[in-house]
């Protein structure tokens, strides 16, 4: 799998861009429409254009399974680490215990912005592996 | 016809689909067009005439805004409910592929038959 | 039952309930009623949680519960899809 | 850190959930500590809720209809204690099967966790968010060994409880359209003025929820999906199955009965759901205990037997008296210690004979007696004779319909009791008969050859035998649990 020159060739200029439009939705979740979820699909779809592209092995080498299931697991654990972490701090389960800053900048939405980049990995890595996942079946039982 | 009656009118053909389709893929998109018009239902809820999108612009600091600003509620729920049905779609599809590898059927009638 | 008779059947049966639902819906569309909790959200969105995306500020910050929960459905989703594909057993 | 409390009972069975996945050997020890863990936390909370207190926990620190608070009463501390008791007890019976991975107990967690999140929440939509992850984990527990029926059965389940939960999601929809909170207690607040206003709106939204929840228990014309899935999934799952993922469909439904559509205004509402909820009892009685007489298999039989004893708690329910109310309750304690305890006996007896039919298990009284006698002791249970913990509860029903006027009702259920026992005996009459064919290999459902039902197995259900018994001789423990649960449903009903 993988296909002509001139989509090896756009994908190959246009992957980071993507990537950082889906960065850019995550880490501003809190200020314009997006998020979370919003930017971690992006950058899944990112992954799946290059896979498609440069076919399956080569991503595989680059984005594996393994690390992209850790990361899966990794955004889970930091969300309710967090939520753990409040508690520690004396407010209720995840409730904020950051400062809010000025109201407008990247840094203003306390635990908001940790929670968003956290659900960013999860979904990013979710939807990657679900795309390898259908990809690789060969169909036996 | 204002959206809310259009959203129960899908919901109905949804369920429709649903019941009465035999291939298993069209059941599962009568399952997605239900969940679809149940977010078009949230949303069309919280629409306010003239309401501009629950974003405060970048100069309130947190003063009464007087403008009308939609109801940001069901939006926010919404955005749960569309994770759940394409977590529901995601799983139903690759449990599709699994029985149509052991059964090399999708008719729900035919597969009711076979042990 | 013959087939046509039961899809018949169903589509009367769907057009009852349709006509049932749409007949109960009061709300005016357009200016809902009590939104007293929503202009809490509005006012008080920016004070409590810092975001100016107030949708955001709701479902990050009010319910972040539920967003902990709904990842969590995702997550399942997806080993899911991974444990029926994975094929090699 | 004891305010914490409520919300570490629901989030130790997740941790650990995700802590299973990342390590190889521990899983098991992870899985039961956690689960010891919630059962530990739930029982220090045991004293306050017992005395009809009220816990209440905001999480994030929002107030009122802001943001989702828990809330622990009589009923979810009593519907919490049985999903973690059975749930440990799930956990345990399926430790000696080495076909079980790591994937098996995240589920099994999740699902326990996600029980637990039900009943404590008191926000609505996050009791639909949580009975979504909790389907979700169930479709797959299902199809865990991956056989072909299995893959069906689940289909099949995904299909009819996708639809349910969004009727349940559109009812939610309603109720916010006419209330503005998602908060069940302010929903109550704010439901009449909206029921001045708009009475159809609320009828439909009662409706809506009922046929989704209704769906998801398997009432009588919604079930046709529970044989299937109740018997193709593997033993200790359909425990879970019928023992506690059914009972938590009917915590939501009295949740929604008593506390949304609660004031006097829906009086109506209320008494027509009650005579709904009888005649769907009634008919569900029947159709399980005739389904059942029918039926070949020994997981389908005790699938349809579910079925047929969620019709005498629906009946307790319909009811609506205190004594109807406390039978019911106590029902759904009796009939999950009672289920699976069938179920898990079933399981070691169809791992040993090797086949499902009923009629292959003869001869198993010579193989393993205590089993044969802990399966009758809990079919005893299931039909109601009198030492067992069955009889109380179904006597209570029986009670409560007479003094309520519904003497046809006892009537129905002690001819319902009459089939079941016909049934189940005529299972036990196969086990003590002599053995047709002699099946030397022992096949376990996921085709690998297992040694005999060995320790964990057997003490399980040793345990849940035990429990009938000691809740049929003494009854007044199970029912001093019920008690602040139907107190609190009946004398103040606005939380």
């Amino acid at each position: 799998m993988g296909s002509s020159k001139i989509i090896r060739t756009i994908v190959q200029k246009l992957f980071p861009f993507i990537v950082l439009f889906g960065l850019y939705l995550i880490s501003h979740g809190h200020l314009s429409p997006g998020g979370g979820f919003q930017g971690g699909v992006v950058i899944g779809t990112a992954i799946i254009l290059l896979a498609l592209s440069y076919g399956i092995e080569k991503t595989e080498k680059k984005f594996e399974n393994k690390r992209l299931s850790m990361l899966e697991k990794l955004g889970i654990l930091t969300f309710i680490f967090l939520g753990f972490l409040s508690i520690f701090l004396g407010h209720s389960f995840l409730g904020n215990f950051l400062p809010l800053g000025k109201p407008g900048q990247i840094a203003s939405g306390g635990l908001m912005l940790l929670f968003n980049i956290a659900i960013g990995i999860e979904v990013a890595a979710g939807v990657s592996i679900i795309f390898y996942a259908l990809v690789k079946y060969r169909g036996e039982i | 016809m204002n959206p809310i009656n259009i959203s129960l009118l899908v919901f109905m053909i949804g369920l429709y689909g649903v019941i009465s389709k035999n291939n298993l893929i069209k059941k599962i998109m009568g399952l997605t067009i239900m969940n679809g018009s149940i977010v078009l239902f949230f949303i069309s809820i919280g629409y306010r005439e003239a309401g501009l999108a629950p974003i405060l612009g970048k100069g309130t600091t947190g003063g009464i805004p007087t403008t009308i600003f939609v109801d940001p509620v069901p939006q926010a729920l919404m955005l749960t409910a569309i994770v759940i049905s394409i977590s529901i779609t995601a799983l139903a599809l690759a449990l599709i592929v699994r029985i149509y590898a052991k059964y090399k059927t999708l008719d729900i009638q035919q597969l009711s038959k076979e042990r | 039952m013959s087939k046509e008779m039961k899809k018949v059947f169903f589509i009367i049966i769907i057009l009852a309930m349709a006509i049932l639902f749409i007949l109960s819906i009061d709300i005016e569309y357009g200016n809902p009623k009590n939104l007293d909790v929503t202009n809490y959200y509005i006012n008080q969105g920016l004070h409590d949680t810092g975001a100016i995306n107030l949708v955001a500020a709701i479902y990050l910050g009010y319910r972040a519960y539920d967003t902990l929960i709904e990842t969590i459905v995702l997550f399942v989703a997806v080993t899911g899809v991974v444990f029926y594909l994975r094929g090699k057993r | 850190m004891a305010i914490h409390i409520p919300i570490l009972i629901i989030i130790s069975p997740l941790l650990a959930a995700f802590l299973v996945l990342l390590t190889r050997k521990y899983k098991i020890i992870l899985a039961t500590t956690s689960i010891i863990i919630s059962i530990v936390f739930i029982l220090t909370l045991s004293s306050r809720i017992l005395s009809g207190d009220k816990v209440i926990y905001h999480l994030g620190g929002w107030r009122g209809p802001l943001g989702i608070s828990l809330m622990i009463d009589g009923l979810s501390f009593f519907f919490s204690l049985i999903v973690l008791g059975l749930g440990l007890l799930v956990i345990i019976y399926s430790i000696p099967e080495r076909h079980y991975g790591r994937t098996y107990y995240f589920l099994l967690l999740i699902s326990l966790s996600s029980m637990i999140g039900i009943s404590f929440t008191a926000d609505i939509f996050n009791m639909y968010v949580f009975y979504e992850l909790l389907s979700l984990v169930v479709y797959l527990l299902i199809a865990y060994n991956e056989k072909g029926m299995a893959l069906k059965a689940s289909f099949n389940y995904l299909i009819m409880g996708g639809v349910g939960l969004s009727f349940f999601l559109l009812g939610i929809g309603f109720l916010y359209a006419m209330t503005g909170t998602l908060d069940i207690s302010h929903i109550a607040e704010r439901l009449p003025a909206a029921f001045d206003s708009s009475v159809k709106m609320v009828i439909m939204s009662f409706v809506l929820i009922a046929t989704g929840i209704g769906i998801k228990i398997a009432v009588f014309p919604l079930h046709g999906w529970l044989p299937d899935a109740h018997s193709m999934a593997p033993s200790p799952v359909s425990a879970l199955l019928s023992g506690i993922t059914v009972e938590i469909g009917i915590y939501c439904l009295i949740r929604v009965i008593y506390n949304v559509f609660s004031t006097e205004a829906f009086s109506i509402i209320i008494n027509s759901g009650h005579t709904i909820l009888i005649v769907l009892g009634v008919v569900t009685l029947l159709f399980g205990a005739g389904m059942a007489l029918v039926q070949t298999d020994l997981k389908r039989l005790l699938a349809y037997s579910t079925i047929n004893q969620i019709g005498i708690i629906f009946i307790g329910l319909g009811i609506g008296t205190e004594l109807g109310l406390t039978g019911a309750l106590f029902h759904v304690l009796n009939h999950a210690i009672m289920k699976s305890a069938l179920f898990f006996c079933a399981g070691i007896m169809i791992a040993k004979a090797g086949t499902r039919e009923v009629q292959g298990l003869s001869g198993f009284i010579r193989q393993q007696p205590a089993i044969v006698f802990a399966f009758i002791i809990a079919s005893l249970g299931m039909i109601g004779i009198p030492p067992t913990n069955g009889f109380v509860s179904k006597w209570l029903i029986c009670l409560a319909a007479v003094e309520a006027g519904y003497t046809i009702l006892a009537v129905i259920i002690l001819i319902a009791s009459a089939i079941t026992a016909v049934y189940y005996f005529r299972v036990i009459q196969v086990l003590f008969s002599s053995p047709s064919k002699q099946n030397p290999v022992l096949i376990n459902e996921g085709g690998q050859i297992i040694h005999g039902g060995n320790f964990f197995r057997t003490w399980t259900i040793y345990i849940l035998v035990a429990g009938c018994l000691l809740l049929g001789l003494v009854p007044a423990l199970g029912i001093s649990l019920v008690k602040p649960a139907v107190s609190l449903l009946l004398y103040h009903v606005i939380p």
